[in-house]
């Protein structure tokens, strides 16, 4: 194992060579991006990437160009976990036949993947990765939407948002569903490491990443991507939003140990109404007219049991 | 370190067993691989290598046959040796990846058991999953026995993995026929085998850690069909020169002689069949039986159906007067894939031959001796007429009133 | 590159981020790394902007949030101190400048044709804040 | 051209037998097919395998065949199935019954005027082996039968092919060849 980089406070951290590049096409304000950098700046190691099918991807491998500063692949909308784990795979069989080319190094595994290419189309194959015990990392840029296509639902949409397929109307406040809790179902199959992050918590997410490339076996991260497109905000709003979610407790920051045992990682000193969140994007705006004022109280008490559930958890150590 | 296995010369397997022989002396570095009949005993035997200690690469049983062509194409590209096998649902379950690993040029071995398609479900051998696979630019070899399947295997990685090319390829068995069917095979032994393959030399292998490399890129209208032009050049120009070259070594290494189209009594025939699978051999013991009786009747066998052996066809067909295609995947539509092929192929030929299809065999119907006398005597009377004598497209050995077409 | 025939590329639609090996690229620096024509650190989204972040470094205070939240690694910082900005790179999104914390900010907006000299010179007086 | 079909039940051991019979035969330089009929068969339903052996090279691939012999290794299939079913008139019967070859014709009409042997396999296999597998007692009658091997040869051949079964299975499996050439009618 090599050594972790020590990253004691930002100032320190800025010294890190970025192994993601500029000019890739992702939009103004783009949260991917800062969470991509922080993830890979949280080592030194080597990297091999993959990345499902999703906006990181469109973005950043456009013939004749590549953001990537390390070795990376993208085979279709589904199957990015199991692509770094064929790699992942391979690098076992090589290590152990005596066949890598740099022998001494070991290179991290991670996948990226939207919430669509994690929650839909590709669960079954995160899944089976995770099943297998592939020594990888998933990290789910969860901006709650497939924004690639133009902003439809997915199921990691949150209740009353209005998306492209499940839009606000006169008759409807939008998306019916609640949000998937993949957080719960990937701990289920026993993961080492699962946590939930936001780009705006930049320490907590690096301590995260860190400990997820510390542990042996596969390690799922949630990462909030606050989308400018599709939440309808402005693009230097980016971290001001992700503030208001993380203060709101819509996302709390937590983690989960071998399956069971629930950390809390941020409390918010004030924590703010979750109205101040939802009201901050275009997506809910359609809940503040009177008719919607339950759906506005329904996302309160869901948020506040959530938030009561995990302390629970975490009292409990369990 | 993988122990060697001792073979007798002469092993009695079915072509299962054969290709997972193969697998086996190979060494493949990552298998990824999800059960379905008839392929799952390759799938069984590989686990059971491992379990003894025969091979000692990983093998990864994934989810689905999605995952484990997914698996493929990462442990590809990441830069080794990588193969996994096959059929019917599980191998349509898998197209969308297979044009990934071709578009990325990764040299995966894919064994396609063949099989029918749902629905109605049925687990017997037909060659609609061979046929749902001849766009996604892998090339395809066709085993009519155990032995093909096992000698086939050889070939295939050593011309997916030729730099030149670097094409992934699928070997192609009967199902049940071949799949279970336990015939004589000869073997070679563990080290000879290996080296006729030789060491996987990687190429723009994502483990080489000092040359970062991106794979599965993004090109719209300005570059993509500059990538499939390159990729339909390849496959047209240097995958037969390599497939020729790796038979000749071949035939020098056993005696074992394959070749691109296998023609058998076609050299003053009248009229021959086309087929591909255990009907080729079927067929070729038809003919002989007919030659007997003085018929000029020949069998033309497809070795490798992708790329389509335009040249190698118009050279086999020489002279031939009457061509029967025999399809064993419902057309669904329009005539069978060889009917089509073979007429794009002599169409623009001086020789006026008349070509009729045949679809027979669907989800592993029995193709009897006697069906292909029946054919043999209509396909004579078309080289005898200069023109069909037959409707242009007929369904045998179905139940029920005679179907056909045109 | 853009005009190359089909027959003018390598095999399988791949691209190499670095012309020759590259060792140690976590610890190498931007302008010591031997980048490759497809790299996209050689391409420019200059012309995404409407607006541009200009840098005022006598506010500066070197907490580098900026570097660690700038979306399009645009900001250089080095050796804990932030330089200024990659203007290749940049896609004037304004994260920069509303995460500065000083007062006045280090970093504003300024229309794209704006010279810098004047949008320094013409920089705000620190504001006071209501208590 | 030898042909053999096999009737038994799926988990009798049929494709097995089959297999074993290919591999002793292949050692002797001859050239040997051993397959079956599958469909969805599960442990218990009615199937078929078949065998064939030639000095040339096996090209048929049919699952047609006129066999030359029929092996029934389940008692019930006799009346269940028509074992009869594309004979011609020098086929012969080796059938699994407690019963007499007399018996078991009148029991089955069909049968009449073949050269039916029969041998009570089920037997021979729980009394030797443990278990009801009766493909190997069968094929010890098909050798007593058909003269094709020297007993012993073939014994030494199936201990090579059972070689990865407990070395007491195998003996047991030797027993039950043994006493089915020797009870063979």
């Amino acid at each position: 194992m090599s050594e972790m980089k020590k990253i004691k406070n930002l100032k320190e951290f800025s010294t890190s060579a970025d192994r993601f590049e500029g000019a890739n096409l992702l939009c103004p304000g783009c949260a991917h991006s800062i969470i991509v950098r922080e993830i890979l700046n949280a080592t030194n190691d080597d990297l091999i990437l993959s990345a499902s099918t999703g906006c990181l991807e469109v973005c950043t491998a456009v013939y004749p160009y590549t953001s990537w500063d390390a070795s990376w692949i993208h085979i279709g909308f589904e199957n990015g976990s199991t692509a770094v784990a064929g790699a992942e795979a391979m690098y076992k069989a090589l290590k152990r036949k005596g066949r890598l080319k740099q022998p001494d190094r070991e290179p991290k595994f991670v996948s990226f993947a939207g919430d669509g290419a994690s929650y839909d189309i590709g669960f079954q194959w995160i899944s089976g990765c995770f099943e297998r015990g592939h020594n990888i990392m998933h990290v789910v840029l969860d901006n709650e939407v497939y924004a690639n296509t133009g902003g439809q639902r997915s199921s990691s949409t949150p209740i009353g948002s209005s998306t492209t397929t499940a839009p606000a109307g006169r008759v409807s406040y939008g998306e019916k569903q609640n949000k998937k809790d993949m957080l719960a179902i990937m701990a289920a199959h026993g993961a080492p490491y699962v946590a939930q992050v936001a780009p705006n918590k930049w320490k907590d997410m690096i301590k995260k990443i860190q400990h997820g490339f510390a542990v042996e076996g596969p390690v799922f991260i949630n990462a909030m991507s606050a989308c400018t497109t599709e939440w309808k905000f402005l693009p230097e709003d980016t971290i001001a939003i992700s503030d208001l979610a993380t203060d709101s407790l819509v996302f709390p920051l937590y983690e989960i140990i071998d399956g069971t045992k629930l950390n809390i990682t941020y409390r918010p000193k004030n924590v703010i109404p979750v109205k101040d969140y939802l009201g901050a994007q275009g997506r809910f705006k359609h809940l503040f007219k009177p008719e919607n004022k339950h759906v506005l109280d329904e996302w309160q008490k869901r948020v506040d049991e959530k938030w009561e559930y995990l302390q629970r958890r975490e009292e409990a150590g369990v | 370190m993988a122990e060697k296995m001792e073979l007798r010369d002469i092993e009695v397997w079915d072509g299962n067993m054969a290709a997972s022989q193969a697998m086996r002396q190979v060494q493949i570095d990552v298998v990824a691989a999800y059960p379905i009949t008839p392929s799952t005993p390759i799938v069984e035997n590989y686990g059971s290598f491992l379990a003894n200690g025969y091979v000692d690469g990983e093998f990864v049983m994934v989810e689905s046959e999605h995952a484990a062509m997914s698996g493929c194409i990462g442990a590809s590209a990441a830069g080794g040796r990588v193969a996994t096998a096959t059929s019917s649902q599980g191998f349509a379950l898998m197209v969308e990846t297979l044009y990934q690993a071709s578009g990325m040029r990764l040299p995966v071995i894919l064994n396609v058991v063949n099989r029918a398609l749902a629905a109605p479900l049925n687990v017997n051998g037909d060659h609609s999953d061979m046929y749902l696979g001849r766009d996604s630019g892998w090339i395809q070899f066709d085993a009519y026995n155990p032995q093909n399947a096992y000698d086939l295997n050889f070939i295939a990685f050593r011309v997916a993995e030729d730099h030149e090319v670097r094409l992934p390829a699928m070997v192609h068995q009967d199902g049940f026929l071949t799949s279970h069917t336990a015939q004589g095979v000869h073997t070679l032994d563990d080290d000879t085998a290996y080296s006729f393959v030789g060491d996987f030399k990687p190429m723009n292998d994502m483990l080489d850690l000092d040359h970062p490399v991106t794979h599965g890129v993004q090109t719209e209208e300005d570059w993509h069909f500059e990538h499939k032009a390159r990729q339909h050049h390849d496959l047209m120009t240097k995958v037969f020169p390599r497939i020729q070259a790796a038979f000749d070594a071949f035939e020098k290494l056993t005696g074992r002689k394959y070749n691109i189209v296998e023609t058998y009594n076609t050299d003053d025939a009248d009229a021959v069949v086309v087929c591909m699978g255990t009907a080729v051999e079927t067929a070729v013991e038809v003919s002989n039986e007919l030659r007997e009786e003085g018929k000029k009747v020949g069998v033309i066998g497809i070795r490798v159906i992708r790329p389509w052996p335009y040249d190698q066809l118009l050279d086999a067909l020489k002279g031939i007067k009457a061509i029967g295609a025999l399809d064993r995947s419902s057309p669904n539509g329009t005539f069978g894939m060889l009917y089509n092929e073979l007429a794009g192929t002599v169409v623009n030929g001086d020789e006026k031959k008349v070509l009729t299809n045949y679809v027979y065999g669907l989800g592993g119907r029995d193709l009897l001796k006697s069906q292909l006398r029946e054919i043999y005597a209509e396909l004579l009377a078309n080289a005898e007429a200069g023109k069909p004598t037959t409707p242009l497209q007929q369904l045998i050995g179905v139940r029920g009133p005679k179907i056909s077409f045109h | 590159m853009i005009d190359n025939g089909w027959d003018e590329f390598e095999i399988g639609a791949m691209l190499r981020s670095f012309d020759g090996a590259v060792k140690d690229i976590a610890t190498t620096l931007q302008e010591d790394r031997p980048y490759s024509k497809n790299n996209s650190f050689t391409a420019s989204v200059a012309d995404w902007r409407i607006e541009k972040p200009v840098f005022n470094k006598d506010y500066c205070i070197d907490c580098q949030f900026c570097w660690i939240y700038c979306p399009d690694i645009s900001i250089i910082s080095r050796d804990k101190k932030m330089v200024g900005i990659d203007y290749d790179h940049c896609k004037g999104c304004a994260i920069c400048v509303e995460v500065c914390p000083t007062n006045p900010k280090s970093l504003l907006m300024f229309e794209e044709k704006m010279d810098e000299d004047e949008a320094l010179a013409g920089w705000p007086e620190k504001e006071n804040k209501e208590k | 051209m030898l042909e053999i079909r096999w009737h038994s039940r799926a988990g009798q051991g049929a494709v097995t037998g089959a297999k074993g019979l290919a591999d002793v035969v292949s050692t002797t330089g001859k050239h040997v097919q051993a397959f079956a009929f599958y469909g969805l068969a599960k442990r218990g339903a009615a199937m078929t395998a078949y065998n064939r052996v030639d000095d040339q090279e096996i090209l048929n691939h049919e699952k047609y065949m006129n066999p030359d012999y029929v092996f029934v290794i389940d008692p019930a299939l006799v009346y269940t199935t028509d074992v009869t079913i594309n004979d011609k008139p020098e086929t012969v019967y080796i059938i699994t019954t407690h019963m007499s070859t007399e018996e078991l014709i009148e029991s089955q009409p069909k049968l009449q005027g073949k050269n039916v042997h029969t041998v009570d396999c089920i037997k021979i296999a729980q009394e030797t082996i443990g278990r009801a597998i009766p493909n190997t007692p069968m094929l010890g009658a098909f050798m007593k039968v058909s003269g094709m091997y020297d007993i012993e040869f073939f014994k030494e051949s199936m201990k090579r092919i059972l070689a990865k079964l407990p070395p007491k299975i195998v003996d047991a499996n030797m027993l039950a060849i043994q006493r089915a050439y020797d009870e063979v009618k």
